[in-house]
């Protein structure tokens, strides 16, 4: 058994209206010095050993992230 | 890093430039270099190259959308204000209301990411009814996939749903009635067609030009960034090649991504600002962005106008001034103002936290001069960009198995056993089962005007409180009917609507439309398309109603194999008391009798 | 009687919940966002929409805006307080309700005529309803499943403030099918469902959301 | 400046729709062993130096996570 976590980000040139919904909250509620937010996605995933790293890999693309306008990283938490 | 200003330009006539890979061919590139006699600078290029864009220009079809001006008579002409050539049309509907409506297709980017491709689809209209001046006050939707268990169709019809009740949810928009067709036509081109309607005083029309010398130029709403700029980024990589900021441009995907928030905002702004009275002249950012908003504004206008592209607010590091000009990013209006009315449009700016920033004036040369970095980067005759693109009259040729699909043939008359079956099969068929999966995802209620939406006939709203004027709505099309005869499959299309309409109580008086058809390329489809708008505009002229305005999209094709030709007509009626409105449905109490009207 | 509605950026709901309270009687005065002041107001209702886009979490923005103290002080007073929808979503994350509002267990957004039933008909908004009175008022919701930890749960359900529970179907996962739940003092109320699109037959399912408007009324006039 | 990661995450007693709804995806795509998934939110933010890890704390706690039913973590990339 394995803990895997799957960030899934907003691609850099794509438009956040979540990120900046948040940016532009922070100073109103008396936060400065927050220059960039950005907010995507996080999974945690429990699998059997017998998913390997390809397989986590194509259940991110296809599934958890849309690949047109988000990138995604996956990793083990624990090996 | 060497910014292609005109002055460039003029030094080096022979560098070759990628006009194939925007999309001009050699003609459209040779008049360009006649028009500004020297080679265009790239921010040029990519201002023609968007603009004399089939999208843009409607190079194909405006030879024949010019039937529809040509069979509008005096009589039919009566009620409209505004019309073909606006950003959509108006009608008086009476009590000093005037009515302004219009559909847009946004079939493509519905197939590459189908949630922001449609959410943007919706984002979109809406901004072109708010450029008239009008409060949006609904939406339809008319959508066509392949078949309903395809996979790929699996992978679309969620996302446009939910992508069209994302963005229409979030602005406060009813959704009051739309289309759903399933056919395999449409597997690897869905179409995406939505419909805005909205309302103000008649006194309230805007209509989009800069006029005025001296008078200032705002650009109001998001910033612009890298969304939607898919073929300019070759310029950019060509002309920096090596530069780490723009590197692997040539990848950005062409998608945009919506923003309801921020729009629904914009509109309330925006109509703050015309209560106001400190706007002068008005243009949505839609498709090619600030190089339409500022040359359509500059070329319907009576003078030039002077942009400097320092001054747009960037959401993107290393943007050139061909980006910044082609950028599609969504949520934003460009505003003609008044110099002593620039502080009080600021002020309604702030209110609503809307980004406003000047961004030129108008001027008396006749030109549109653009500048970056205190370099003109762009410097031409305005109507030659918007107005006078290249115009074709693109070969038509009747298929040769259009006789074939006309053959009459022969049906044996049905048993009642097979009777039965065929009931049970229409029933379960996916394009006459419910639709609620779709409409039950849209918001109906909001606003508190909305009479009548699915399941009836057409969608109905309120648009005056005391008296109970409003509007009633149908979009319709039936493709296969056009497939086997575009002329009367138009008129069928009209006459559905119509009677949609009709039958909710109200009097039809306006109509438009959204032309989805294959490759314009293809004389075969061409001859579709000349069918299907003068079958449109021959049975407008036979129901006394006139055509307001329109879209008209090509190249909806997979491979060679063109859509079913569909010409989606929507028709507006207007009802002087919504209170005396007919619902669909029969049975209300029992021993109403049944009537079969016509034959 | 001034019933004050709040208008935040990304509120779509304001007109039809001021209209609402006219139907009923009341003066509606409109509330804005940025304004520390309820302009002497003696009831207020936070209505739908999506406020500040709703992109972080439904409410989460809006609860920090200047006039929601006002709204939490007015509250502890003993002021009628109506959150619609995302007003409720709002009251929630102020600390006004209890529990939390998520994601519709079908992921989708849900907009139908739904059947309510009234659960508690003291509070300051549902007095003009019978006890167990059934309903039909339009929902329309993408986050509108109510959860709250087990003892919070108990306890609404002990002291009787789950004000309206949805009949049939569950339409987005609420726990218990919570529609609707009141504070301890059975003045403040947040529901799902849009009582100010039941107002009129001619523009809604029914006319059965008067009666909430009519009850707060009837509750300031007795105050 | 610094780059920070807010991770928000369902509490586990909380129902997660959304993890819920990938999690019953993922056998029907052909996906098999993945035994459970959680969805959450990620923020990325860019701060001055000026903004300390209490800062940090607060803007997760009063922002970007509802304490009521969810948990975060705060932690800075590169120190
Ligand atoms: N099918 C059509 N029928 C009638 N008018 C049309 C049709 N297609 C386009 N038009 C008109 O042509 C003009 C330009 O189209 P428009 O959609 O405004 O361009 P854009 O795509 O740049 O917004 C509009 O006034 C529109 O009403």
């Amino acid at each position: 058994m394995a803990r895997v976590v799957v960030d899934v980000m907003p691609k850099p040139e794509i438009l956040d209206p979540q990120g900046q919904a948040v940016a532009k909250a922070l100073p109103r509620l008396g936060f400065e010095g927050v220059i960039e937010v950005r907010q995507g996605k996080r999974f945690e995933l429990e699998v059997d050993d017998s998913v390997d790293d390809e397989t986590l890999t194509k259940i991110a693309a296809d599934l958890l992230a849309n690949t047109v306008i988000e990138d995604f990283t996956v990793r083990r938490l624990d090996a | 890093m060497t910014t292609d200003s005109v002055k460039h330009a003029e030094a080096t006539p022979d560098t070759a430039q990628p006009y194939k890979e925007l999309g001009l061919k050699d003609d459209e590139y040779q008049r360009i270099r006649e028009i500004l006699g020297r080679r265009p600078t790239d921010a040029e290029l990519a201002m023609y190259s968007v603009m004399w864009s089939e999208h843009c220009s409607y190079k194909s079809s405006k030879v024949h959308l010019a039937y529809f001006g040509k069979t509008t008579t005096e009589q039919m002409r009566s009620k409209m204000l505004a019309g073909i050539g606006e950003n959509a049309g108006v009608v008086d509907i009476g009590d000093g209301w005037a009515v302004t409506f219009k559909v847009e297709s946004h079939n493509h980017p519905s197939y590459v990411e189908p949630y922001q491709g449609a959410a943007t689809g919706v984002g979109g209209i809406v901004r072109d009814i708010m450029a008239m001046g009008a409060r949006p006050l609904a939406v339809m939707d008319s959508l066509r996939f392949g078949p309903a268990d395809a996979p790929d169709t699996r992978r679309v019809l969620p996302g446009v749903v939910a992508g069209v009740g994302g963005y229409g949810n979030c602005l406060g928009l009813p959704n009051i009635g739309g289309e759903v067709v399933f056919d395999s036509t449409y597997l690897g081109n869905p179409l995406v067609n939505a419909l805005c309607v909205g309302a103000m005083r008649v006194e309230d029309l805007h209509l989009a030009h800069a006029s005025g010398t001296g008078n200032k130029i705002i650009l109001f709403g998001a910033r612009t960034g890298l969304d939607g700029i898919g073929g300019v980024s070759v310029l950019a990589s060509d002309t920096f090649s090596g530069d780490e900021t723009t590197a692997g441009r040539k990848k950005l995907p062409s998608v945009q991504v919506g923003d309801p928030f921020t729009e629904k905002v914009l509109i309330e702004c925006c109509l703050e600002l015309f209560r106001e009275g400190i706007v002068v002249g008005i243009q949505d950012l839609g498709g090619a962005g600030l190089s339409c908003a500022t040359s359509e504004l500059a070329s319907a206008g009576d003078g030039g106008m002077h942009v400097n592209l320092d001054r747009v607010p960037l959401r993107a590091k290393g943007m050139t001034p061909a980006e910044i000009l082609s950028s599609e990013s969504q949520e934003r209006m460009c505003a003609v103002v008044k110099p002593s009315d620039v502080d009080a449009f600021m002020k309604v700016c702030a209110k609503w936290d809307v980004t406003a920033t000047e961004i030129g004036e108008v001027t008396d040369t006749g030109r549109l001069v653009i500048t970056w970095h205190d370099e003109v980067v762009v410097d031409v005759p305005p109507r030659t960009v918007a107005h006078e693109g290249p115009v074709y009259n693109r070969p038509v040729q009747r298929p040769v198995e259009q006789d074939s699909l006309q053959q009459p043939i022969e049906l044996p008359r049905p048993s009642t056993s097979d009777l039965r079956d065929l009931v049970l099969r229409m029933v379960g068929s996916h394009n006459l089962s419910s639709r609620g999966w779709v409409t039950d995802q849209y918001d109906r209620y909001v606003r508190g005007g909305t009479v009548l939406a699915q399941p009836s006939d057409s969608g109905m709203i309120r648009i005056d409180e005391e008296s109970g004027r409003g509007v009633s709505l149908s979009v319709d099309c039936n493709g296969r009917y056009c497939k086997l005869d575009p002329y009367a499959g138009a008129q069928l299309a009209l006459a559905e609507a119509y009677r949609n309409v009709a039958v909710s109580g109200a009097t039809p008086v306006a109509v438009t439309n959204c032309l989805n058809f294959g490759s314009p390329e293809d004389p075969g489809v061409m001859w579709q398309f000349e069918q299907a708008v003068r079958g449109l505009a021959d049975g407008c002229v036979t129901l006394g109603i006139p055509v307001t305005g329109g879209n008209v999209s090509f190249y909806n094709q997979t491979g060679t194999t063109a859509i079913l030709p569909t010409p989606v007509v929507g028709v507006l009626g207007v009802i002087d008391d919504v209170r005396r409105r007919i619902p669909t449905g029969i049975g209300a109490e029992a021993g109403e009798t049944l009537l079969l009207l016509g034959n | 009687m001034k019933i004050g509605v709040i208008t935040f950026p990304g509120t779509l709901d304001d007109q039809d919940a001021a209209r609402a309270a006219k139907y009923a009687g009341g003066e509606a005065v409109s509330l804005w966002h940025a304004d520390a002041d309820l302009r002497g107001v003696d009831a207020v209702i936070v209505p739908g929409g999506f406020s500040y886009g709703d992109y972080l979490r439904c409410g989460a923005i809006a609860r920090f805006a200047p006039v929601m103290g006002p709204v939490i002080e007015a509250a502890a007073k003993g002021m009628p307080i109506l959150g619609i929808c995302n007003g409720f979503q709002i009251l929630c994350e102020a600390g006004l309700l209890p529990g939390a509002l998520v994601r519709n267990h079908e992921l989708h957004f849900v907009c139908r005529d739904q059947w309510l039933k009234v659960e508690n008909n003291s509070t300051a908004w549902t007095t003009r309803y019978d006890k167990g009175a059934e309903i039909l008022i339009p929902l329309k919701s993408g986050e509108g499943g109510y959860v709250a930890e087990q003892n919070t749960l108990a306890e609404l359900e002990g002291e009787g403030r789950v004000v309206f529970r949805y009949v049939g179907d569950n339409p987005n996962g609420s726990l218990n099918n919570i529609a609707g739940i009141t504070d301890a003092r059975g003045r403040v109320v947040g529901l799902m469902p849009h009582p100010e699109h039941a107002i009129d037959a001619l523009t809604g399912p029914s006319d059965d959301g008067l009666g909430m408007f009519f009850s707060a009324i009837d509750a300031l006039v007795k105050a």
